[in-house]
């Protein structure tokens, strides 16, 4: 029995999808998306335990279910991440009507799949977690079955979902040829052996197409054109856990996957995610300029910090690689904060073009401080959380020495320009006076709960910011740990 | 440790800020807790004990402690940054007394100059780099509203451009700080920790490094050819705003040239020695010929800034004693001087409803005290001996000369031409006939208030001009003595 | 010898399948060709577990072969509420989401 | 004698400064009171020291304080030198204040910006005394450009005269080329010579003296001293320098009596005379110090002949008279110099203030409009016409004394050296032409008819006004007699000693001179010339060479085109780059914003090239640049 105690978070969430269900049919909205919210919770409770301190119930890392699964504070640290992501967009929706119980059992299913890809082992394991996520999200974008957007969003993003996943299989399937096993942990140690080819084109072939199937989750240039569609498409919370939740997952299903592949080919990988990072950031930070939507800005936004991200897996080292966690840690909550931001000033009459945002101070000014904090936190303005994240990411890059302090110059730069089009609603909101005709205020009830989480998510990014010690260290144990496995 | 002084004046500027924010009467507060930090000041100057080469009230606590990061919140101040305090708390406190009948939203106007003064001062004073750099960016980011929000008609553009320029050079004065770091295998990034083993550095790198920090901080002085935005960014900022960025965010990039760059990388400094002084020379020549053709008065004082700093970069180029003291005097008299000269600028502005110097013409006639004003300030701004640039300038020349020899020459011919545009300007819109076609068909002398504020400073220039020592034993006695 | 021949043919079908997604303008079509793309993996799956002398690919292809339909089943009626709204099936006209 | 008495000198005007500044417009006229007391005070200190120090020749005292040090430079110090020099020049420029201010009640009355005049006169009288007080280069540059400043301010002190606005800013800017000199010869010297005290003037004659220069070091100092001369070219109005002074004319006449006549200019007399005993050892310094001053005398003298302007008259004969003095401390001769300085202080005051007293009457300074005033105004007359003697050189006025050691000067250094011989040409010449613009300038405005003013106002002047002109008249008849005071003379270094040729040819070329006047101008305007040559040189001269327009032209067309080029190089080269990126940014983001169209196809081909660049990468290019491979 003890044996099936390391999966208590999982087996939480998956019961609090289908209790989500059970309420759905007895139409109790509220108390389905309660009980989703509290088993969240609690499983985060637990995962907090059992990582947060050393010396707890579990001795990390370990493996579970005969090599199918893998504990590590590595992927409690993701799964930490997908719980606060979903359990923010969880409370926002308690505020709109439109969302009923099978949302709930919906996010709560996809929850589901990523907390798998964080513990998997296997590479069936991982299949099935990215794609259990991936069906419940095609669903998810598509849930305002009314709205032409919403359901081609849900069309672009399953074609092109399926497309990356059919080509992910393949490439796992070569890889699954040439080492002869699918467990990815099985993979790790059996790297060094002599018999594994390291020079075998079709190894570099098989992870070419898991790199463009992954890449797509993670929105990397040139892989990243649905992204900015489907945020838009979809329903505001929906596009939050899409930016923040399912982009995650992506970068951890990397981390998994690239452990092992590192070793066979490090510096042509190095160059590779180099040329990557660069690409995509420069990308989504030069598209994200000329946006008129807010949420395809946020979209681009969100490519762009894909792209600082994978200065991480260029640069490999554990510092890097923290900064690259804590840089995947701090655009969660703060991508997910804005779309909720988003979300909610929808609900005052507030469009989603960028022009709408003008003179949101005036109305509604904790939304607009709200706001601002996470915009300017996105453009790494100290102290706030994402500027560390960024420093850290940056210093990793720095700390290589070579021709990695380009990326990091890359990083900076990019990050200077994407200051542009950030302080530009940061201006709007507090600057210029509203458009005629606009900010039609609807009467309406005070979204409570997505003020608590919005609450949550700023105190989180101003003290992260202020006092982030604990979370750099963190971080670097845990790329530390992570280096060690190879 | 003592008397946490330094952190309570962050503390203070913080709170000002705040209460300022959510204050109908942001005036008042932002005046009280400008003074408060300014006494703090003054309490800093006469309690500084001389002849010690290290910093004074420091405090040190834990803040970041990774195994590959580690920074401390460390502050202190030596008699580098003493000046830069003084001048600091007295220019925003000038600043909120020039700007008390501010009509437009005052409330958020003052909280910003509040959160300026919180970032400037937190610029001096931190001792660690991190923190450093926090503070260096909380300066951006109130200066950049004051510009969109109160500024002129090209605000938005003028707004953006200081906020990317400056935010690019920080960024990449980071970059560059952190490879000094990792580079010197520091064991923190406290400056002090730092500059104790980015000596070691290969001097390639060093000289690599040190010019991605010139380029850093030379962008905030401004250096040619970076210097763009700041006529921009001076021509459509509020007259606070202006007093401000030239009063003190230029300051900061001296500041962080001489603390970060050219102390702790000696093998750079040695090798871009050249660099430094062509491009200070450079600057000085062309601040001054440019500022000669402009018609707009405040951009023609802007420009003369980029002049005044390319002098302290020439100083900090010789690296000598007496070029350090003129560096730090006359960073500190420039704050004083162009604060005084976009004060009354801005007043001009404000009574004759232009600034466009054709458009005036004999304003001495129906604006006497704002003509002296502006009279004091052209002239210690062109450097004229018992006002406050002049002890600096003429340090920094001998410095100079000492250094480099007869190429001195050419900052010094410049002085004619600082001469030329001010004199000229004066005589064209100060004297002369006075022109009736003003859109304020009765213009009136400045307020009490802005009079005030504008006193304030020129009786320091006064001061400060005919006592230099005042203020130069501090410099002398402790920082250019662990320095050079 | 034989999985060359072998791994061509799966190489073939994920190209038919590609060629599908780009060429075909009908949604329904489209799902059809990812799914052809999804079975050249699982063939592949099948392929190198038989090379390999080890089941375990063929026990992921069972479960990719089961993923493949859940799949479809969501394409299908994702494709249900286009025709719905759009009154067609072109996938073309799928370009509301734009810039 | 009690030196810490003569901190107090300049003190007592920078008291009259402040509180006629902060108290002024409520004084109104009282003010004039005001300077007028306290510099009286500080006139009887600085006739205890003049005193003091004619009892006690040799006195010498050197009071400083410290003003801050370097531990690895020089420090730099505020402080006093008393000496002979000192005492003559501070006797002199409290005298002449004093009666400027003095008359200035009378002549200054009832203008609106009383105040001001009082205070700036003050301050200017401070400063003056304070740069005559200064014990090192460095105290006196201070003091120096102070004065220069007040000589700015009051020039324009009618500021709303477009005029007086432009000639303020030409003096200031001119003069500032000059500064600028000093300032780099200041630089130069301190570097070289690193006196314990910066620059303090008995340190740098002791180095002078006892250190050994090398060629290369004789040519720095060389350098050194030619640049601070610079500075008294500058101050001095000396060619080509010589521009602005003229123009200062714009402001009221008792500034020019007192500033850009009596004392400012002299300032770059004083600066050379501190600065002989290092100008031993640069004989080439000395003698480009010679051949401007000589030349300057010669070439102002021109301009002087045909001006209109009684003012400007009197202001191209101080440029020629400071001429002389530069001749004379080229020739080496800093007593001729200092004592040419003193007796043209006072009858070039007293020119002044009679011209004063001419232009209140008749209101206007255009010697073509007056005449006849001989009549109506006899003291000014009497007075000028002393002045006017004394100036041309006629005995026994104390100008003839003092032109005549000058002259015997350049003589005995001319017989050795036929550069100098020249310049003792030049300068004999000049007593001709100054004999003749002075007593056209005289006959003009007392003698012939009136030509043009009202006559029934014009009246002698008042008695604040007259008084100062018969003091300045007996200093300018009688100082020759300071003289005979052995201990002036020990002071000075020279003595009377009459050389009768010199003398006659100085004394018949200037009663020629004063012939000629009075044949041409006696009865008025003559007739134009006719001769061609003539009506050439007469345009030459009154356009003054063209060097207003030179200048001008330099400054328009080469220095202001060179700054509309550098802002435009600002405005569209490095904006233009700038801009032109950010520019670029949008534009590509504009352009790349349609890729996809939005269609799934296109995203999905994108997809698979994505696939290939990162087959391409991992296999091909990546082995290249790490030398591993396949």
């Amino acid at each position: 029995m003890t044996a099936y105690l390391v999966y208590t978070p999982e087996i939480l969430i998956m019961i609090s999808a289908l209790l989500a269900l059970l309420f759905d049919v007895l139409d109790s909205k509220k108390l389905a998306g309660g009980i989703a919210i509290i088993l969240n919770l609690v499983a985060l409770v637990i995962i907090l335990g059992w990582s947060g301190i050393t010396g707890s119930i579990l001795s990390l890392p370990q493996s579970g279910g005969h090599g199918l699964f893998y504990f590590s504070l590595f992927g409690y640290m993701f799964q930490i991440i997908f719980i606060i992501v979903t359990v923010s967009v969880e409370l926002t929706t308690l505020d709109f009507s439109e969302y009923n119980g099978i949302f709930y059992a919906l996010i709560e299913f996809a929850l589901t799949g990523m907390m798998i890809v964080a513990i998997s082992g296997d590479m069936v394991i991982l299949i099935l977690g990215l794609e259990l996520a991936g069906i419940s999200t095609y669903i998810l974008t598509g849930y305002i079955r009314k709205s032409e957007l919403s359901v081609e969003a849900a069309m672009k993003y399953y074609i092109i979902g399926s497309i990356s996943s059919s080509l992910t299989i393949f490439g796992l399937s070569i890889l699954y040829g040439v080492t002869g096993t699918t467990s990815l942990w099985l993979l790790n140690l059996h790297a060094g052996y002599s018999y594994i080819p390291k020079n075998n084109p079709l190894l570099y072939l098989g992870f070419s197409f898991i790199i463009a199937g992954l890449g797509f989750k993670i929105a990397m240039a040139p892989f990243h054109m649905w992204a900015p569609d489907v945020y838009q498409g979809a329903p505001s919370p929906v596009s939050a856990f899409l930016a923040a939740g399912s982009k995650t997952m992506g970068f951890m299903a990397m981390f998994i996957i690239f452990l092992s592949a590192i070793f066979y080919f490090a510096p042509n990988l190095s160059l590779l995610f180099g040329f990557f990072a660069i690409l995509t950031m420069t990308t989504g930070n030069i598209l994200a300029i000329k946006q008129r939507n807010i949420k395809r800005m946020l979209a681009y936004s969100s490519i762009a910090n894909a792209g600082y991200i994978l200065i991480a897996f260029s640069v490999d080292t554990p510092l890097a690689v923290a900064g690259g966690m804590f840089q995947i840690f701090s655009h969660a909550i703060m991508k997910v904060g804005a779309f909720i931001v988003v979300a909610v000033v929808s609900v005052f009459g507030v469009g989603e073009s960028i022009t709408d945002y003008k003179g949101l101070a005036k109305e509604h000014s904790l939304l607009a401080l709200s706001f601002a904090i996470m915009l300017l936190s996105l453009a790494g303005v100290p102290p706030l959380m994402g500027f560390m994240s960024k420093f850290v990411l940056f210093s990793g890059a720095v700390q290589a020495g070579g021709w990695y302090i380009l990326l990091a110059i890359a990083g900076v730069l990019n990050s200077a320009l994407s200051l542009y089009y950030y302080a530009r609603i940061v201006k709007y909101m507090y600057i210029d006076n509203p458009e005629p005709g606009k900010h039609k205020n609807k009467k309406i009830s005070m979204p409570i709960y997505s003020y608590i989480s919005i609450f949550v998510l700023v105190v989180i990014i101003v003290a992260v910011g202020i006092y982030p010690s604990p979370i750099i260290g963190y971080f670097i144990h845990i790329a530390s740990q992570y280096m060690v496995w190879r | 440790m003592s008397f946490p002084v330094l952190s309570l004046m962050l503390i203070i500027a913080f709170a000002g800020a705040l209460f300022s924010f959510m204050s109908k009467k942001g005036r008042d507060i932002a005046l009280i807790f400008s003074s408060i930090d300014f006494i703090l000041s003054l309490y800093l100057m006469f309690s500084f004990t001389y002849n010690t080469f290290s910093y004074q009230f420091m405090e040190k606590y834990g803040w970041i402690s990774t195994p590959y990061i580690t920074a401390n919140y460390v502050v202190g101040a030596d008699g580098l940054s003493i000046p830069l305090i003084l001048l600091t708390t007295l220019l925003v406190l000038a600043v909120v007394i020039y700007s008390w009948d501010e009509k437009k939203n005052p409330s958020a106007f003052f909280g910003l100059i509040m959160l300026e003064e919180l970032g400037v001062l937190g610029v001096f004073i931190s001792l660690d780099f991190l923190l450093f750099f926090i503070f260096w960016e909380v300066s951006l980011i109130p200066m950049f509203f004051l510009i969109a929000y109160w500024g002129g008609p090209r605000k938005n553009y003028a707004s953006y451009k200081f906020l990317i320029y400056t935010h690019v050079a920080g960024i990449i004065m980071l970059v560059s700080v952190i490879a000094m770091y990792f580079y010197s295998g520091a064991t923190s990034l406290d400056f002090a920790a730092i500059a104790s083993k980015s000596a070691y550095i290969a001097p390639f790198t060093q000289a690599v490094i040190f010019l991605g920090l010139l380029f850093g901080f030379g962008t905030k002085m401004p250096i040619v050819p970076m210097h763009t935005w700041l006529p921009d960014a001076h021509v459509e900022a509020p007259t606070a705003g202006s007093a401000l960025l030239a009063g003190l965010l230029l300051k900061m990039g001296g500041y962080g040239l001489i603390r970060l760059a050219a102390y702790m990388l000696p093998a750079g400094r040695s090798a871009m020695t050249p660099l430094m002084m062509g491009i200070g020379i450079l600057g000085v020549v062309w601040g001054a010929v440019a500022a000669l053709s402009q018609t707009d008065m405040k951009k023609m004082v802007a420009y003369s800034s980029i002049s005044h700093m390319g002098l302290v970069l020439i100083a900090i180029a010789t690296w000598t004693q007496i070029g350090l003291m003129g560096a730090v005097f006359l960073m500190f008299a420039h704050g004083l001087v162009s604060a005084v000269l976009f004060m009354g600028v801005g007043s001009v502005h404000h009574s004759y409803g232009t600034r466009d110097i054709p458009k005036l013409g004999g304003i001495a006639d129906r604006t006497p005290m704002l003509s002296v004003m502006l009279v004091i300030g052209s002239l210690a701004s062109l450097g004229l001996p018992a006002l406050i640039s002049f002890p600096a300038e003429f340090s920094i020349l001998y410095a100079l000369f000492s250094v480099e020899g007869y190429i001195v020459a050419i900052p010094l011919a410049t002085l004619t031409i600082v001469a030329g545009f001010y004199i000229w300007m004066l005589q064209r819109v100060v004297f002369g006939k006075y022109k009736s076609r003003y859109v304020n068909k009765k213009p009136h002398d400045i307020s009490l208030y802005e009079a005030i504020g504008i006193a304030m400073l020129i009786s320091l220039i006064v001061l400060y001009g005919v006592l230099p020592f005042i203020l130069n034993n501090i410099i002398l006695s402790s920082f250019i003595g662990g320095m050079v | 010898m034989n999985e060359v021949v072998l791994l061509s043919l799966s190489g073939i079908l994920l190209g038919l399948g590609l060629y599908g997604v780009l060429t075909k303008k009908n949604i329904i079509l489209t799902i059809a060709s990812i799914e052809i793309m999804i079975n050249s993996a699982i063939f592949n799956f099948i392929i190198f577990s038989s090379y390999n002398n080890n089941p375990a690919g063929d026990v992921v292809a069972l479960f990719f072969i089961a993923l493949a339909a859940s799949e479809v089943a969501v394409g299908l009626a994702l494709a249900l509420m286009m025709f719905r709204i759009k009154k067609t099936l072109n996938i073309d006209v799928m370009n509301s989401l734009r810039w | 004698m009690d030196t810490l008495l003569f901190v107090l000198i300049p003190v007592f005007p920078i008291i009259a400064f402040l509180v006629i500044a902060f108290l002024g417009n409520s004084m109104k006229e009282s003010g004039g009171y005001v300077a007028l007391v306290m510099e009286l005070i500080s006139f009887i200190i600085s006739i205890y020291m003049f005193v003091g120090v004619l009892t006690v020749p040799s006195y010498s005292v050197d009071k400083y304080m410290i003003w801050f040090s370097l531990s690895h430079g020089p420090t730099f110090e505020i402080g006093m030198l008393i000496d002979g020099f000192t005492a003559i020049m501070i006797f002199i420029v409290n005298l002449v204040g004093f009666l400027v201010i003095l008359y200035s009640l009378g002549y200054m009355h009832a203008d609106p910006g009383l105040a001001r005049y009082y205070a700036e006169i003050s301050l200017f009288i401070a400063v003056m005394n304070g740069l005559v007080l200064s014990d090192n280069l460095f105290e006196l540059f201070i003091f120096w450009e102070l004065v220069g400043l007040c000589s700015y301010l009051l020039i324009g002190f009618w500021y709303r005269k477009p005029e007086a606005a432009k000639a303020a800013k030409k003096a200031f800017l001119v003069t500032r080329v000059g500064d600028v000199m000093l300032l780099f010869g200041m630089i130069i010297l301190l570097y070289q010579s690193h006196t314990p005290l910066a620059l303090n003037f008995n340190q740098l004659y002791s180095w002078a003296a006892t250190s050994k220069f090398s060629s290369a070091e004789l040519t720095t100092l060389t350098a050194a001293t030619f640049l601070v001369f610079g500075g008294a070219m500058g101050k001095s109005a000396q060619f080509p320098l010589h521009v602005w002074l003229p123009d200062a004319m714009e402001g009221p006449t008792t500034v020019s009596a007192l500033i850009h006549a009596a004392t400012m200019v002299k300032a770059g007399v004083f600066l050379i005379v501190r600065m002989m005993p290092l100008l031993q050892y640069t004989p080439a310094t000395e003698l480009i110090i010679a051949v401007i001053g000589g030349f300057t005398a010669f070439f102002a003298a021109t301009m002087g002949l045909v001006a209109p302007d009684i003012k400007r008259v009197l202001a191209y004969s101080t440029i020629s008279q400071l001429g002389y003095m530069f001749l004379a401390l080229g020739a080496g001769s800093a007593g001729a110099a200092m004592y040419h300085l003193m007796s043209h202080a006072f009858f070039k005051a007293l020119l002044f203030l009679a011209a004063g007293s001419v232009i209140h009457a008749v209101n206007t300074q255009d010697l073509h409009k007056m005449g006849g005033l001989f009549t109506k105004m006899k003291i000014t007359a009497v007075t000028m016409l002393i002045g006017g003697l004394s100036l041309s050189g006629i005995p026994p006025f104390s100008g003839f004394f003092s032109k005549d050691l000058i002259l015997d000067v350049v003589l005995q250094k001319g017989l050795n050296n036929p550069v100098y011989m020249v310049l003792y040409i030049l300068a004999v010449l000049t007593v001709l032409l100054t004999a003749f613009y002075m007593f056209r300038l005289w006959f003009l405005a007392f003698m012939g008819k009136p030509r043009g003013y009202d006559e029934k106002h014009v009246h002698e002047s008042p008695g604040v006004m007259v008084v100062p002109l018969i003091i300045l008249a007996i200093f300018a008849t009688f100082s020759w007699m300071f003289l005979l005071l052995p201990s002036f003379s020990q002071i000075l270094g020279i003595s009377l000693s009459l050389n009768i040729p010199t003398m006659l040819i100085g004394v018949s070329l200037g009663l020629v001179g004063i012939y000629v006047s009075y044949m041409l101008y006696s009865a008025g305007i003559p007739k134009k010339f006719t001769s061609v040559v003539m009506k050439q040189i007469h345009n030459i001269l009154y356009r003054k060479y063209w060097f207003d327009e030179v200048y001008g032209a330099f400054s328009i067309y080469i220095i202001y085109g060179f700054a509309k080029l550098v802002s435009m190089f600002d405005k569209y080269i490095i904006d233009g780059v700038i801009d032109g990126i950010a520019a670029g940014g949008v534009m590509l983001s504009s352009s790349l914003y349609p890729i996809g169209k939005g269609l799934v196809k296109n995203y999905v081909t994108l997809i698979i090239s994505g696939l290939i660049i990162t087959f391409i990468l991992l296999i091909y290019v990546s082995p290249f640049l790490y030398g591993g491979g396949i």
